[in-house]
């Protein structure tokens, strides 16, 4: 199984991605997806015009399909994508997708929220968030290291 | 020796810069304090232990040498998703 | 927030069905999808050409209803679609979508499993599986009733 | 009174089937039984705990009394999703 990843530099359409993902996939039996929408406010309850991500040339591709290949090997996946923006997202905005296609539902869905739990701490992306008062790099919250760490536990995760 | 920063640490130092030739024996803690104090603006950043440092698309340790690098990279924690 | 829930007597299009959720949520955090795709082998490996899906003419869409609104209270959903195909669906071909979305991942996770769930062993569907060997009406399995009964627990399910 | 069967019930005895007025007192227990003895091959369906009744779109319980009910449906146990 081949794990799509890409780094979308313009429109990020979250339907046509589950399009393919199926088409793909054929006559398995569970499909779960998950997109993020830029927040219109942040965590201090500012608005957010935009995002501007950066991300690393080489590195951000592979440490999106290095995720998304343990996904597929942990879940047993059919098929799995995973959608990045970078570059300038405004809020409202879909900036990330991921869809994991598995035997069974469980697995499809612990699949995808285990890629997103590592994109947020390990997928090399940088945030800056733009409100009236200019740029803020975001950081990932300790709730967000906690979620990801949960996987690293024997259990496989909450 | 060029050095490469992203995220805020692009913004606090600058996206790239020309280091020079690196010292014999030095490290990449070395450089990092040396960036600390070069600019004190990024020092929380530049000494926190969730920097990753990077030279020819590989993580490095704070021990690594820099004799003969030509390129490290600076990645700040990262923030996807 | 309006829970929209259909019964589809043709085609279901997932893709479509999440852009339409996108489009009417705005800029909310989250949105999770659950796709389920109709097997080609059954549980005994037995090849399936396809499904025939009875309901009832009021009360499944009643019983759909109540499902998403309840999940929507539970999970402070911002919009919920449920979409179900009736009628005869062939091996292949999504037979049922749900997507919640919320202002956390998490939430809009656990509501598309929690109506993924109840919808198997509450909704009013009954499946007939035809093979070469006829049709054969499916009930759900008990792994199907306990994943359902997780979320009368105290805890809210696994 | 008419009888509306769903699911493999309507396989095993008929999607509907007129049914003439119920004795005074009759309930859906009675009807339950009845019909096991009518239609023996449905008998485990027909008797089982996890097959619901309706009356004008409402479930209702075994010493639910049929006098006036116009329509009772049968719902096997459900396979949606």
């Amino acid at each position: 199984m081949d794990a799509c990843c890409r780094i979308a530099d313009i429109n990020l359409q979250p339907e046509v991605e589950l399009a393919k993902l199926i088409d793909e996939t054929g006559a398995t039996g569970a499909i779960a997806s998950l997109t993020g929408i830029t927040r219109q406010k942040n965590a201090s309850g500012k608005t957010v015009i935009a995002l501007r991500l950066d991300h690393h040339p080489r590195l951000t591709l592979n440490s999106m399909r290095e995720i998304a290949q343990a996904a597929a090997q942990r879940f047993t996946l059919t098929a799995v994508h995973v959608v990045h923006r970078c570059g300038e997202v405004t809020a409202g905005d879909p900036i990330v997708f991921v869809a994991a296609a598995s035997a069974h539902r469980k697995a499809s869905m612990a699949a995808a929220d285990y890629i997103m739990d590592r994109l947020k701490t390990e997928a090399f992306f940088w945030k800056c968030e733009f409100t009236a008062s200019g740029g803020r790099w975001v950081e990932p919250t300790s709730d967000d290291y906690a979620s990801a760490a949960n996987w690293t536990d024997q259990n496989g995760g909450n | 020796m060029k050095l490469i920063f992203f995220g805020k640490l692009s913004d606090m130092i600058a996206p790239s810069l020309e280091f020079g030739k690196p010292a014999p024996g030095m490290t990449i803690r070395m450089l990092r304090d040396l960036l600390s104090e070069r600019y004190p603006q990024s020092a929380d950043d530049v000494l926190s232990g969730r920097l990753k440092t990077v030279v020819e698309d590989r993580l490095v340790g704070d021990e690594t040498l820099l004799d003969g690098v030509e390129v490290v990279e600076f990645l700040p924690p990262v923030s996807g998703g």
